[in-house]
């Protein structure tokens, strides 16, 4: 689509066989609204893709329609097929493709309520068979990556704060000794230096145990510094997609997305409503 | 002091009906911790699990009135009788059977919808369980025994009597009711707090949509926890068969289980055990004290109105989880 | 506003450790600190809805007694939640008018038989809440129920039933979590115009610290309930303190 | 494309507010209001009075009532029975105490008595919500049932227990009592729905139905921006108390012509009007008739088709008609958790976009 | 044709009994169709009519039913009775309530369209205290008795007679209501076995009554002094206890068991033939005679009619007319196969209730029987039918219905 994406050079990961590939898919919400458009994607293995766009560009939609919860919204996916290691999943119950070792990690903090803070990464083991002493093991592992819910561990996750959720309901996908985490918006209200921290963790945990990340984010800047290759969706369909690095050079997603004009980054004060043109909408 | 013998007497008889109307509050109690569902057809399950078990046990034919009507033949019992012991596992594995049923055609479809709307469907699946019932195994009165002991303790009243020179109305059947529902309260309790399938059951009650990403089969934990609960209405129908026949309204004393739950807290087992000791107590000497100046039959309301004022001072009931109001 | 030795405890949890700080009339007043710090806790507590265990809360000069949040409301508070809190079940036009609630004037008997103050009144309003829906440009969602929206828009219509209610203190917490950048320039926009045009008093919790700097007249910092910094972007951005427990290093 | 919006437009905000704003919508409303006020009473019989459009009327009533509670106020109640009873009972006492004054007045004032009695039971909800408050409510229908059959006052010492509606004339017509015609039941039945109808659509449009609204979808965040849950609820509670007030008396008065409290105002019907909200659609007024329409017509045609046409043994038909009502509430909330209205409006909406599938 | 719909129940709390009941009646117009072709060469068709003992669908029966030129009514329950009182005398048919219904419907100058022969509640009341009287060799001066009732319009009928009757006889009346369903009775119980009544009167209905002498035999009262209403007299009631209910003893107004010659009749055209209501299964059981029983009335009733009109085909006003000059004797109840079955009684314009005997069954718990203990005993006249007339003036001034007769 752009040349961008054809100079790129190409990162160790992009050239692992694909895992997990969405084809052309169409989601519709309660029979009638039309959300996603035909939207293609792949994801490799090992890899970090990250999916970016605007609201309600689709992005919870698709990584819901990949890990199948989008039943549970009344909304179907009517075309198209999304296939995991070369087999279709596309109707496949959310239990069975976390047992493939696909597990969401959902926008908004879904975590239980009622339960414990380490009631809430427990369940995150629920699918896992090798043993409770193993279980336990990375239990330690996650409160060392997040110090602050060892602290927290033994109150009721609804009155914890709003990034002790999102922690929560990280390392709860953690638990599960994943291949592949759908990751939708991370850092949604989590203070800098945290967005840092658990980008890391992505980090590590992609390169150290090879689990392949395909995240919805808004913060493009953080996103596009982490991930291997980036896909923007615009009102239910792909407009671009490249190289992380690529992606972060193209003009149109430095002013749109990442606030960046030509002269630097401009002051939020400064900003008129004037608009431009997307130049891939022309 | 008679006075006050008898007031014993009527609160020790009020303990154990509490234990009765907690049993029937604990199958509520599963469903809800689960799922966060209202089960209304859990008196209706009651039902229909005793009426199994009697049909299983005198050798009915199954659904003989409809194939009589429907072909004009004579159908009416195998004519054998099964042993109570064999007769009760098999109604437990009718119950699982159904657990399955109610999970394929109802439940799945409902993931994700607001509790009203499972509470409603509930109501529906307790007509049709009425219905079914009823055509399966006939709209009489049957008589329920499986061998437990009804009638006044002879040993309890002796006993009583050589203390306070009274003696005291205690039924066998409520004795045996209370080890039982001591046991059920000791395993479910265990079970919801100890192991991950318990954990899983909570997990989903809070968040069906949390708890399908981690992988957690809403399915099967449905599936478990109705047949649990299942198993339970059966304990209950086992019960208040016994004591006044199986029939239809044996589905009512899910009424009487109401306010147990509320008192208790919707989400806690032991929570339907306490309240159930609560009302039980509380009913029987309101009656006792105040009910011959209104004019009698006040356990109709009275248990409602207790567990209200107790919830005006703890919204959750007295166990319950605690409401999480935050924004 | 002013806000004296607050102390907010909940069971074994000190959410904020004595804090004072104050709002000046006409200003952007920036919250920040990381997560946990009891950010969302203090304006839960400037909006009345957590009663702190110590501590005074003073508004326009006088100091207010024990209130309810909906008397705090009619005091001329508005706000937005961290966890969006729109009435999912109504349409975007119904959110927005219930910010006007407070003003509204007719009877039960009046609107049920709609005769009386009850139409001339819906009319009234409904011309003010378009203004607001023009101003934030959300004028072809009007009518969707607001469940249906993406993040964004709800946040944005969020803000609206707040400048619906012709707030004298604006509160503002973590309008732009979940927005790319264009988004965070329009709601930037919004935040700089209604300060500017309404003149409204601004308190905004937010963890992009572009958006706080550019913005906010003077900044608190919070940390696990203690107050770690208060003053000017600059003063804060430079602070050691702040630095080692919030920002760490930048990256933009 | 026949149904479509194109081409309808709004200059006011006062048009733009309108019950129906579509205008092949307000045909079909006027329409319907014609054949119901003006064709109908001339063909009525007996048999549709009694069995069909005089419950459905009455039920629907009820039903917009408890919608207003559940529906927008989302305070859950399980009292509707006893409620009813209130209003039955009240006018009961006023019509046998001040004979002169029209029924139709002593009517109005049941049901405002029902909704002080409702506001009172409703106070419990500033504390309890949820399925806490529904079985809490619970309290209020069987604590009025067995009010009105202990205290022997309520039914003017009758020997039974049971209390008669006594014949009253509304401008020369006989209203109440067994010498009423089906057409003056109807058409009494019909001005209170069509009237009260239009009552609750005003007030959910406004301020009151925001409120309400508000406290169902977030009460905490509601009362953050400035609603006074007290107010709000009590008012809920009130308005929807009056309409169940009103159809109880109706009930009573018009309809069944005797009542005994258990009997008549047990808690199946507080379950039956539930039924009728939801199935219908909470927070509906469309829905609280089509919801009332679905339950009351739905037995009798089975009943009529099973035992009429098939000729099965009545015990056998009851028990599969239990079982076809039971799987058809469980089907319709499979297919449609919001109700039959959300199912109509759904129609509607692809009709709009008819014959494009999106 | 002549249409005498069966407004049956086979649902619900009560479908116990109204199965039986239902059976009951349908079977013996079923006979008289086969065996006879009807009454006077007319069929007589029972469309059932399923009300689940619940007054709004007793209404939809009532209204469905009677456009098809409906001879009569019985309804089974006092609840639709009450509720069907003024609309059958609106319609012009009349309604026949064997043993139930509103007691003061005996007066037939103000209940011009209402029968409830051959006895009421009240007779009900006083035939017990009639039957305690004789056991007691006539006295009851000093003992208590305790009246656990049903808490509604049907269980609360016998306290204004057992009141005139207390202080007649000189017993102590206590009250214990208890409340439907009632399978929770523990309190009530409690307190008798505190108290300890000399005789505990039951006024029960359905579920309420298996418990009720389950927790008897828990406390151990002795069965033989609980005493039940007719419609606590069923073998459902008493079969849930097992031989725990032995002796227990009710009223009832028919005979019981198979020992009739119409049985016979019975088997060969009905039973036989295949064409028992319900499957044949509840013939000879307590509830199965009365409804068979209740039929029996309408059928003379019928035919009386039919001899009045002089013509076969009979409206509801000729059937009432009828009914108000029904005489049934000892001599025609042993033509109908039923000697001794039930009582003679003659109805007339003023009196639509009968003579108001019953007789008093015992639980047989080996045989699972009830016997017959005594022979029809007559209520006391004197005490109740003040009480009738000052009820029934009572709803005629409430209903401005001029009473006739005179
Ligand atoms: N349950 C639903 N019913 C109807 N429409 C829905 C539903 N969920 C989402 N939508 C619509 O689908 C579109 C895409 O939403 P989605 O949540 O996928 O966007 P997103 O890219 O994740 O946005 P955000 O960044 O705000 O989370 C939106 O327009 C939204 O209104
Ligand atoms: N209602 C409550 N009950 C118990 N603890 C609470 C309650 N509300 C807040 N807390 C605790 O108080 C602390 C401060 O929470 P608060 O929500 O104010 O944090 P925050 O600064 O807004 O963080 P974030 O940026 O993540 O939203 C947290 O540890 C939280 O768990
Ligand atoms: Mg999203
Ligand atoms: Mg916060």
């Amino acid at each position: 689509m752009l040349d961008a994406v054809a100079t790129a050079p190409v990162t160790p990961a992009r050239a692992g066989e694909a895992l997990l590939e969405v084809n052309n898919i169409e989601v519709i919400y309660n029979h009638v609204i039309l959300v996603l458009k035909g939207v293609s994607l792949s994801v490799p293995k090992g890899s970090i893709t990250a999916l970016l766009g605007g609201n309600g560009a689709g992005k919870t939609t698709t990584l819901k329609a990949v890990s199948n919860l989008l039943k549970s919204e009344r909304g179907e996916v009517t075309k198209g097929a999304i296939t995991y290691r070369g087999e279709n999943v596309t109707d496949l119950d959310p239990a069975a493709l976390v047992k493939k070792g696909v597990i969401q990690v959902m926008e908004g903090r879904h975590c239980f309520e009622h339960l414990t803070v380490e009631e809430n990464l427990l369940t995150g083991a629920y699918t896992r068979t090798d043993g409770a002493a193993a279980v336990r093991r990375d239990l330690e592992m996650v409160y060392e990556y997040f110090p602050r819910l060892k602290e927290r561990r033994k109150s009721q996750a609804g009155y914890t704060s709003g990034g002790e959720q999102q922690m929560c309901a990280m390392g709860r996908a953690l638990m599960s000794r994943p291949e592949t985490i759908l990751l939708d918006e991370p850092s949604m209200g989590l203070a800098p230096q945290l967005v840092e921290q658990i980008f890391q963790i992505v980090k590590k945990v992609n390169e150290g145990e090879g689990v392949t990340f395909l995240l919805a984010e808004q913060n493009t800047n953080v996103a596009l510094r982490y991930a291997h290759y980036g896909y923007i969706l615009e009102s239910g369909r792909v407009v671009m997609d490249g190289e992380a690095a690529a992606l972060r050079e193209n003009p149109d997603v430095k002013e749109f997305y990442l606030g960046m004009a030509e002269e630097g980054r401009k002051s939020f004060r400064d900003v008129r409503s004037y608009r431009r043109r997307k130049r891939w909408l022309a | 002091m008679e006075q006050l013998l008898y007031a014993s007497e009527v609160l020790v008889n009020g303990l154990m009906a509490g234990v009765m109307y907690s049993l029937v509050a604990l199958g509520f109690v599963l469903i809800f911790k689960a799922s966060g569902v209202f089960n209304y057809a859990q008196g209706v399950l009651a039902l229909f699990a005793a009426l199994t078990l009697v049909g299983i046990q005198q050798g009915q034919v199954p659904f003989a009135h409809l194939i009589n009507a429907m072909t004009g033949a004579h159908l009416s019992s195998f004519g054998w009788t099964v042993p109570s012991l064999l007769a009760i596992l098999l109604t437990a594995l009718v119950m699982v059977g159904l657990a399955i049923l109610i999970e394929t055609l109802v439940l799945k479809h409902l993931v994700g919808q607001e509790p009203i709307i499972m509470f409603m469907a509930t109501i529906g699946l307790a007509y049709f369980l009425e219905g079914l019932g009823d055509i399966m195994w006939g709209a009489d009165v049957k008589t329920l025994d499986v061998g437990l002991p009804q009638g006044i303790s002879d040993t309890a009243e002796a006993w009583t009597a050589a203390l306070t020179g009274y003696g005291f109305f205690i039924d066998r059947l409520d004795i045996w009711a209370t080890v039982i529902a001591a046991l059920l309260v000791a395993a479910l309790v265990a079970f919801s707090q100890y192991t991950k399938q318990g954990r899983a059951m909570r997990a989903v009650a809070d968040d069906h949509q949390a708890a399908l990403s981690v992988g957690i089969s809403l399915r099967f934990i449905w599936v478990m926890v109705w047949s649990i609960a299942g198993f339970v209405a059966l304990v209950a129908g086992i019960m208040w068969g016994t004591k006044s026949g199986v029939q239809f309204s044996l589905s009512l004393i899910a009424l009487k289980a109401l306010p147990v739950l509320m008192l208790g807290g919707f989400t806690s087992i032991p929570g339907a055990i306490v309240g159930g000791l609560i009302i039980g107590v509380g009913e029987k000497l309101f009656e006792f004290y105040i009910g011959p100046m209104v004019g009698g039959a006040t356990e109709s309301w009275f248990a409602y109105v207790l567990a209200l004022i107790f919830l005006v001072f703890r919204p959750q009931g007295l166990f319950g989880e605690r409401i999480i109001e935050r924004v | 506003m002013d806000l004296r030795h607050i102390t907010l405890r909940f069971g074994g949890v000190t959410a904020i450790k004595d804090i004072s700080f104050d709002i000046r009339e006409g200003e952007i007043r920036a919250i920040i600190g990381p997560n946990g710090a009891g950010k969302s806790s203090m304006m839960n507590v400037m909006s009345g809805f957590y009663v702190p265990q110590e501590g005074e809360v003073w508004f326009r000069g006088a100091k207010r007694p024990p209130m309810r949040p909906y008397q705090v409301a009619r005091q001329g508070l508005a706000r937005t939640f961290q966890n969006i809190a729109l009435f999912d079940g109504m349409s975007v036009l119904d959110n927005i008018m219930t910010g006007r609630l407070t003003m509204m004037k007719s009877s039960l008997l009046e609107q049920a038989l709609w005769w009386g103050r009850a139409e001339a009144e819906e009319t009234r309003h409904r011309e003010q809440v378009e203004k607001i829906i023009d101003f934030l440009e959300i004028q072809n969602i009007r009518k969707t129920p607001v469940g249906r929206l993406p993040y964004g828009l709800k946040k944005r219509v969020e803000l609206a039933r707040a400048l619906a209610a012709e707030p004298k203190l604006l509160m503002l917490d973590e309008p732009m979590a979940g927005m790319n950048v264009e988004e965070k320039e329009d709601m930037s926009r919004f935040i700089l115009d209604v300060n500017d045009e309404f003149g409204t008093t601004i308190a905004l919790i937010e963890h992009d610290m572009g958006v706080v700097m550019d913005l906010s007249d003077r900044v608190v910092v919070m940390d696990y309930g203690r107050k770690i910094g208060d003053g000017t972007p600059d003063e804060v951005r430079n602070n050691q303190e702040v630095i080692d427990a919030y920002l760490g290093v930048a990256h933009d | 494309m026949l149904y479509r919006e194109a081409g309808d437009f709004k200059t006011s905000y006062r048009d733009d507010s309108q019950t129906f704003p579509l205008k092949l919508d307000r045909m079909g409303y006027w329409v319907t209001l014609a054949v119901a006020f003006g064709v109908i009473p001339f063909v009525i019989t007996d048999y549709w009075a009694n069995a069909v459009l005089v419950p459905f009327l009455i039920y629907a009533i009820a039903a917009l009532g408890l919608n207003i509670l559940v529906g927008f106020g989302g305070q859950v109640s399980l009292g509707t029975g006893g409620f009813m009873a209130v209003g039955a009972y009240a006018t009961y006492k006023l019509t046998t105490t001040f004979p002169e004054i029209s029924l139709l007045i002593h009517i109005l004032l049941a049901g405002g008595i029902t909704a002080a009695v409702g506001v009172f039971f409703g106070l419990p909800s500033l504390r309890i919500k949820g399925f806490y408050l529904a079985v809490a409510t619970l309290a209020a229908q069987f604590f009025l049932v067995w009010l009105f059959n202990k205290v022997p006052w309520f039914y003017n010492y009758s020997a039974s227990g049971q209390i008669t509606a006594p014949e009253r004339t509304f401008l020369g017509y006989v209203i109440s009592g067994p010498a009423t015609s089906a057409p003056a039941k109807y058409l009494v039945c019909l001005a209170f729905a069509v009237g009260l109808a239009w009552v609750a659509r005003n007030l959910t449009r406004g301020t009151a139905g925001r409120k309400w609204m508000a406290i169902r979808d977030m009460d905490i965040a509601a009362e953050i921006i400035g609603v006074n849950p007290l107010t709000a609820k009590m008012s809920a509670f009130a308005v929807s108390s009056f309409f169940i007030g009103v159809a109880g008396a109706l009930l009573f008065s018009i309809y069944l012509g005797a009542a005994e409290a258990s009997e008549t105002f047990g808690i199946n019907k507080s379950f039956l009007v539930l039924f009728m909200v939801i199935i219908g659609g909470l927070g509906s007024i469309f829905g609280s008739f089509a919801g009332a329409a679905f339950l009351v017509v739905l037995p009798v045609f089975l009943k009529n088709v099973l035992v009429g046409a098939f000729g099965w043994p009545t015990d056998l038909a009851a028990h599969v008609e239990l079982m076809i009502v039971g799987a058809l509430i469980v089907f319709f909330l499979i297919v449609e958790p919001h109700g039959l209205a959300q199912l109509w409006r759904l129609t509607k909406e692809k009709l709009r976009l008819w014959p494009f599938p999106h | 044709d002549l249409t005498v719909p069966n407004l049956s129940y086979r649902t619900g709390p009560y479908g116990a009994n109204g199965n039986q009941y239902a059976d009951g009646f349908n079977d013996y117009f079923t006979l008289l169709n086969e065996r006879d072709g009807g009454i006077g060469g007319q069929k007589i068709l029972t469309p059932e009519c399923e009300t689940a003992y619940n007054t709004e669908k007793g209404v939809e029966c009532y209204e469905s039913t009677k456009g098809n030129n409906a001879l009569v009514y019985n309804p089974f329950s006092t609840g639709i009775t009450y509720q069907l009182i003024p609309k059958v005398a609106a319609d012009g048919i009349p309604m026949v309530t064997p043993g139930y219904g509103r007691t003061s419907a005996k007066d037939g100058s103000v209940f011009q369209w209402v029968f409830n022969p051959p006895a009421n509640y009240w007779d009900g009341a006083s035939v017990i205290v009639k039957h305690l009287l004789d056991v007691n060799g006539g006295d009851l001066n000093g003992k208590t008795i305790a009246l656990v009732y049903h808490n509604s319009a049907f269980g609360k009928e016998p306290i204004r007679t057992l009141e005139e009757l207390s202080k007649k006889h000189g017993f102590t009346l206590s009250q214990i209501p208890v409340d439907p369903p009632g399978q929770e009775q523990k309190s009530q119980w409690l307190q008798i076995r505190r108290e300890k009544p000399d005789y505990v009167i039951l006024y029960g209905w359905g579920v309420m009554n298996q418990a009720a002498i389950q927790e008897a035999a828990n406390i151990r009262y002795p069965m033989e002094n609980l005493i039940g209403i007719w419609w606590a007299g069923g073998e459902v009631d008493v079969e849930p206890a097992g031989a725990a209910a032995n002796g227990y003893k009710s009223a009832t107004f028919n005979g019981v068991g198979m020992d009739y010659p119409f049985y016979g009749d019975l088997k060969t055209h009905v039973l036989d033939t295949g064409k028992a209501s319900g499957g044949g299964a509840h013939v000879g059981k307590a509830m199965y005679s009365r409804g068979m029983y209740a039929a029996l009335i309408i059928a003379e009733g019928i035919k009386k009619a039919q001899e009045l009109a002089g013509t076969p085909e009979i409206t509801a006003a000729q059937m009432r007319d009828g009914l108000e000059a029904l005489e049934i004797t000892e001599a025609r109840m042993t033509e109908l196969g039923l000697p001794g079955f039930g009582q003679p009684f003659q109805l007339s314009c003023q009196n639509h209730g009968g003579s108001g005997m019953g007789m008093i069954q015992q639980w047989d718990a080996s045989a699972k029987q009830w016997k017959l203990i005594t022979d029809f005993i007559q209520p006391d006249e004197d005490v109740l039918q003040p009480l009738i007339q000052a009820d029934a003036q009572a709803f005629a001034a409430e209903n401005s219905i001029q009473p006739r007769c005179n």
